[in-house]
C-alpha cells in the first residue's frame, strides 16, 4: 500500500464550485462531494450557531464535504490555495494520511 | 369593507397554513416539509404564475403601458436598496457590508408574497393584468447590482477589494444572477404561454390551474416552517433598530411605488400588484447570489430579516394594506 | 353482501397498488419511490384528511355524544397496550422491553387504515361523521405513556432506569411526540377547515379532494415496498407467537371496541371507523418515540410486526370485517 | 398537413419546457428539478400510463392481433442492437464494448418518447390502441440480452469474460433487469386497470388523467436539463460518426418498424407509436443494467447518444416524421 | 500545520440531537453532520442485518454521520460522554488524527 | 482507546451491492453508506470529467461512500478482494488508522 493525503474540506454551498475549481486546478485526480444535513459552530461570541437542511429555502446556508485523495507532494499547494478561500468563505479544511492500493490513480 | 379585506385575508386557508408551520416552528416541532418535495413545489408555483401571465399576455396587445411600468419597475428594484441601506446604516448600526447585502434582499421581490396578493385581489373581485408577472420577473436582479454597488465601500475599508471572488469569476456571478431558476422558469413559462396561448393552456389547465391553490396551501405550510426556524435562530444577531427595519422598509417602499402608480395612472389591481413587490423581500435569489458575491455579510442577518420579518408581515397585515393603497392611490 | 364487500374492498385500485408493492418487494424488485416524495405524499393525505373533517364539523354541532365518543378513544389507546403487552408475554416470550414498545404501537393508530376504511364505506354507501379525524388525532399519542409505563420493570431489572435517557429529556420527548408531524398537521388542518368552512374549501378541493383517492394509491404503492421491504429483513426476528399476534392483536382490539360502541350507541359509520382505529397499529409516530424513549428496543420487531403483518391484513382482510362488525352492532 | 403537424408537435407546452430546460442547461444555468421530485413525477406518469392502457385493454378481446404484435416488438427489441452494433463498429470506429453497450440502448424504449407521441396522435385525431402499452413494455428488455451477447467477443479479447461480474452474480442481473422499476410499474398499473377497468378509473382519474399533460411538462423540463447537461459533458467523447449514429440509427429502426407494419396490416395509429418505439432509445433501464453487466462500458457515450441526441430529435422531428410514416404505410 | 483530532461518529437519528448536545457541552467548536443512507451490522447474532434509507417510513431507523475536528486535550472527554450514549443507542464511534492549517479555528 | 482501520470506498451505485456483498464476504462487524452528490475524475486522458447529481436520470452515474471500521487483521484480504472490484467499476478506496473504544465492537 502507498502513503497518500486524504483532504476534507466541509464548505458552503456557494462556495461549492470555487472549491472544486482550485482544486482541479491543482491538479488533482479526483475528489467526491457529499451533502451536509446539519452542523454547529461555536463562533467568535461564543454563542453557538446551528444550521439544518430545510431552515432556508435558498439553501445558501448549506454546507458540502469534498473529499479528496491527492499525492503527498500535492497537499501543501492545495491547502495554501484553499485556506484563501476559507478566509473569505465558511469552511473547515482538515487533512490525513490515508493508504491507498493503486499508486498511480493518485 | 377594508376590515372585511383584511379578516378574509387573515383567514384564507393559505394564510392559515403560513400560520400553522410557523407555530409548529415556533414551539419547536420536529415536522418538516422534505427539501426536494418543497423545491419542486416552488418550481410548479413559478411555472403555473409564469404560464398564467402568459396566456393574459397573449389575449391583449402590450401598449406603451406596459413599457413605461417595466421602466418604473426597473428603477424600483434598482433603486430602493439605496434607501433601505440609508435606513439600515442609520437606525441599525450594521456593518456597511451587512447592510449593503440586506439592502439588496429588499430591492428584490418575493414571488409568493405577489401569488398570495393575487389571490387576495381575486378574492376581493379587484382585476389585474398577466403581464404583471413580466413585471415581477423584471424586479428580481437589479437590486442585485445595487447591493455590489453599495458594498463596495466596505470591501475597500476592509481591503477585500480586488480578490478573487470579485474579480476574475465575475461571468460566473453574472451566469449564475441572470439565469437564476426563477428567473429561467417564470420568463419561460411566461413564453411559453405566450406562444401556446388559450388554446395550449387548456390541455394542461387541470394540472397548472384547477390545483394551484390547494398546492399553495402546502407551500405555506412549509415557508411558515422556515420563517420560524429563521427567526427562533437568527433573531439574537438582531437589534431593535433592524428588526424594525423589517416593517417599515416594506411601507416606505409601498409609499414609493404608490407615487410611481399616481402619475403612471395604473388600474387599482395593478397598483395593488406593484406596491406588493416593491413592499416584498427575496429569500431564494439574493441570498443564493450574496453568499456567492459577498461572503463576508452574515446570512442570518438577511435571510432572518427578509423571511422572519419581513414575509410574514407582509403576508398577513400588508397584503390587505397594500390593496387599499391602490385602490386609493387610483381613486385620487 | 359481506362477500360482495370483502371483494370490492380487496380489487380497489388502492389495494391491488399496495399488493404491487408488497410483490416487487418480496421478489426483491430494486424500485424505489423517493423518500422525500413519499414524504411529501404523507403530508398531502394528512392535510386533506384533515381539511375534510374540519369542513364536516363546522357543519354540525359538536354535542357531548362526542365528547363520550373521544373519551372512549382516549381510554382505548391507553388502555389497550396492556392487553397487548400480556398477550405478548404471554404468546411469544418476548423480553419485557421489547414488549411494552410493541404494545405502544397497537394502541396506537395508522391514519392510512383508517383512510382506505372511509373509501371503503363510501363505496358501501355508509355514511360517516366528519369528527372521527378528531379522534384519530385524540388516539395517536396515549399509547406512548402506556409503553413508557409498561417498560419501567423491564428497564428496573436492567439497571437503566434514571439514566440520562428518560430523566433529563424528558421535556424534549413530550414535545416530539405531543408535536410530532401527523398531530400537528391533522389538528391543524382540522382546525383550518373548521375556521374556513365550506366556503374556503371550495378553492382548494380540486387539490385535496378530487385528486385524493389517485394519490393514496401512489402512497400505497410505497407503502407496499416498505411492508414487503421490512417484512423480508425482519421475520427472522419473530417467533410464530410474535407473528401470531401481529393478526389476532386487530381482532381483540376490534371486540373490545366493539363492546364499547354497543354501549355508546353510535353509528354503523362511526363504529366501523372506532373499531378500524382501535385495530389499527401505528408505524411513523409511536417508531419515532420509541426510538427516543426506549432505545433499547429493537426496531425490527415492532416495525416488522405493525408494518409488515398487521397493517398489510388490516388493508385486505380487516377492513370488511370491521365494516360489518360495525353494522352488526349496531343492529343490534 | 404534414408541416401543421409538426408544427403543432414542435410549440405544444410539452416540447417547449423541453426546449426551456435544453437552453436553460446549454446557457449553464444552475436551475434543477430536486431528483427525488422528477423520480416521483416518472413514477406517477409510468402509473398513468399503464392504468389507462389496462382499462383500454380491459374493454376489447385480445385477439391473434396483439400476439402477432407482441412478437413483432420482441424481434425488434432483440434484433435492432445487432444492426446498431454494426453500424456502430462501421462509422465510428468505437471499440466492441462500447459499441455492445450503446446498441443495448437503442434496442430498448424510451417511454417519454411513446407517451409524447400518443399525445400528438390524439392532437391529430389518430386512435390508437390501449394495448400498445403492453407492446412497449416488451421491448424494454430483450434488447439487453443482445448487449450482453454482442459484448462477449469484446470482453474475450479483453480476458476479462468469466470474471466475478457476469459469471456469479447472474441471478441479481436476472432479477434487476426483469424487475427493474420500469417494468414493475407499467405492468402492474396495467394489470390493475385491467382489473378494475372503467369503474375502479372513475374515482381515480381526476389524479391519473387529468392531470397528466401539464405533470408531463414539468417532467420535460427536467428532462431537457438532463439532456442538455449531459451533452454538454459528454459530446467532447463522441467522433461525427458516433454522433451521427443518433441521428440516423432511429431513422434505421423506425424503416424496419414499418416495414413490419405493412407486413402485420394494422392501424395507422398503432403503426405510428410502434415506429417511435423502435426508434426510440432507452435512458433509463438500459444504462442502469449495463453500469451492472458491462462496467466497463463508458456511460458518457452511451447516455450521451441516448438522452442527448437521439431523444431531443425524437420529440421534435421525429414524432411526426414517424406519425406521416404510419400513415403512409396503411394507406398503401 | 497543527494536529487536531478528528471524531467521527455514526448514530441513529433519533439521538442525534442527544450526540449534538453532549458535543456542544464538551466545548467543541463545531461539528458537521451528513445522512447516511444504508448499513449493515453483524450483530451479536452473527445473523447480519441491512438497512437501507426508505424502508422504514418512520425513518426512525436512518443513521447520521457526525465530524467534528477538535483539539487534542478535548478528545478524552468528549469520547466518555459519547460511550454513554452509543451505550444506549445504535452507534459508532472512531478518532483519527488529522492535521489543520488554522489552529485556533479548533 | 484501541488501533483500528477505517476503510473508505467511493464506488459507482450499481457496484454498491457487490461492494456490500465483499465487505460482508469478508466478516466486517459493519459498514455505513452515504450517498454523494457530485464528483470530478481527472482521468487518463487529462481531459477531466465532472459528475452531479440529477444530471443522469438513471442515477447510475452516482457514487456511494462506504466507509467500514474493522480489525487491522482484517484489512488486508479486505482492501484485495475490494481491488478486483474497483478494477472492473469506477471507485476509490484508501484506507486510515482510526482509534475506538470498543475493542470487540470490530
Ligand atoms: N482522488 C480522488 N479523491 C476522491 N474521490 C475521487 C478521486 N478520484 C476519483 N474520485 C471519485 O470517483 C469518481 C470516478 O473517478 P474515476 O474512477 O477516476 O473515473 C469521481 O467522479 C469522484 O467522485
Ligand atoms: N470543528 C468542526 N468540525 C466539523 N465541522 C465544523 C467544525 N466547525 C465548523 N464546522 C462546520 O462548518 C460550519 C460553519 O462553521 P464556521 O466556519 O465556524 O461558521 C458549521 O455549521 C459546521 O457545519
Ligand atoms: N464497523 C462499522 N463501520 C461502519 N459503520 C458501522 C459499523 N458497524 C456498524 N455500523 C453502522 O451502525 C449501524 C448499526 O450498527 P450496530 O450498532 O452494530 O447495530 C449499522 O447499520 C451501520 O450503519
Ligand atoms: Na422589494
Ligand atoms: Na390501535
Ligand atoms: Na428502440
Amino acid at each position: 500500500m502507498f502513503d497518500k493525503k486524504r483532504l476534507e474540506l466541509i464548505i458552503e454551498k456557494p462556495a461549492f464550485k470555487r472549491a472544486c475549481r482550485i482544486l482541479e486546478g491543482c491538479g488533482v485526480t479526483g475528489y467526491s462531494a457529499l451533502p451536509c444535513m446539519a452542523g454547529f459552530s461555536l463562533g467568535e461570541s461564543g454563542n453557538g450557531r446551528r444550521w439544518q437542511r430545510g431552515t432556508d429555502i435558498s439553501a445558501s446556508g448549506d454546507m458540502v464535504l469534498i473529499i479528496s485523495i491527492m499525492d503527498v507532494a500535492l497537499i501543501d499547494a492545495v491547502t495554501q490555495k484553499l485556506e484563501v478561500l476559507i478566509g473569505m468563505h465558511i469552511g473547515v479544511l482538515s487533512v490525513s494520511d490515508v493508504q491507498v492500493i493503486r499508486k498511480d490513480k493518485f | 369593507m377594508s376590515l372585511d379585506l383584511a379578516l378574509s385575508t387573515l383567514l384564507s386557508p393559505i394564510v392559515l397554513f403560513f400560520v400553522l408551520g410557523l407555530i409548529a416552528a415556533l414551539l419547536r416541532s420536529q415536522m418538516t416539509v422534505p427539501e426536494a418535495f418543497a423545491k419542486g413545489l416552488a418550481l410548479y408555483l413559478m411555472m403555473a404564475i409564469g404560464l398564467k401571465g402568459g396566456v393574459e399576455m397573449s389575449k391583449a396587445v402590450l401598449g406603451p403601458d406596459f413599457i413605461f411600468l417595466a421602466l418604473i419597475a426597473l428603477i424600483l428594484s434598482f433603486g430602493l436598496p439605496f434607501l433601505a441601506y440609508l435606513a439600515l446604516r442609520l437606525t441599525s448600526g450594521m456593518d456597511r457590508i451587512n447592510a449593503a447585502a440586506t439592502a439588496g434582499h429588499y430591492g428584490s421581490i418575493s414571488i409568493v408574497t405577489y401569488v398570495a396578493a393575487t389571490q387576495a385581489l381575486q378574492l376581493a373581485g379587484i382585476s389585474t393584468s398577466g403581464y404583471m408577472v413580466a413585471i415581477a420577473a423584471v424586479m428580481e436582479v437589479p437590486a442585485i447590482m445595487s447591493a455590489l454597488m453599495l458594498a463596495r465601500k466596505g470591501l475597500k475599508e476592509k481591503g477585500a477589494i480586488g480578490e478573487g471572488a470579485i474579480g476574475s469569476e465575475r461571468g460566473e456571478l453574472v451566469r449564475e444572477v441572470m439565469l437564476n431558476a426563477s428567473v429561467v422558469v417564470l420568463v419561460g413559462a411566461l413564453l411559453i404561454g405566450w406562444i401556446t396561448g388559450e388554446a395550449g393552456m387548456e390541455k394542461i389547465s387541470p394540472f397548472f390551474v384547477d390545483p394551484f391553490q390547494g398546492v399553495l396551501c402546502l407551500f405555506l405550510l412549509d415557508m411558515g416552517l422556515s420563517a420560524g426556524r429563521g427567526l427562533r435562530q437568527g433573531w439574537r444577531d438582531l437589534n431593535v433598530g433592524a428588526l424594525g427595519f423589517g416593517v417599515y422598509m416594506p411601507l416606505i417602499s409601498a409609499m414609493i411605488a404608490c407615487g410611481f402608480c399616481y402619475v403612471l395612472n395604473i388600474s387599482a389591481g395593478n397598483a395593488a400588484l406593484l406596491i406588493t413587490l416593491a413592499a416584498s423581500a427575496s429569500y431564494i435569489a439574493v441570498p443564493a447570489a450574496m453568499r456567492l458575491a459577498l461572503p463576508q455579510a452574515q446570512p442570518s442577518i438577511y435571510l432572518t430579516l427578509s423571511l422572519g420579518v419581513t414575509f410574514p408581515f407582509n403576508l398577513t397585515l400588508g397584503i390587505p394594506l397594500y390593496i387599499l393603497l391602490g385602490q386609493w392611490i387610483t381613486g385620487l
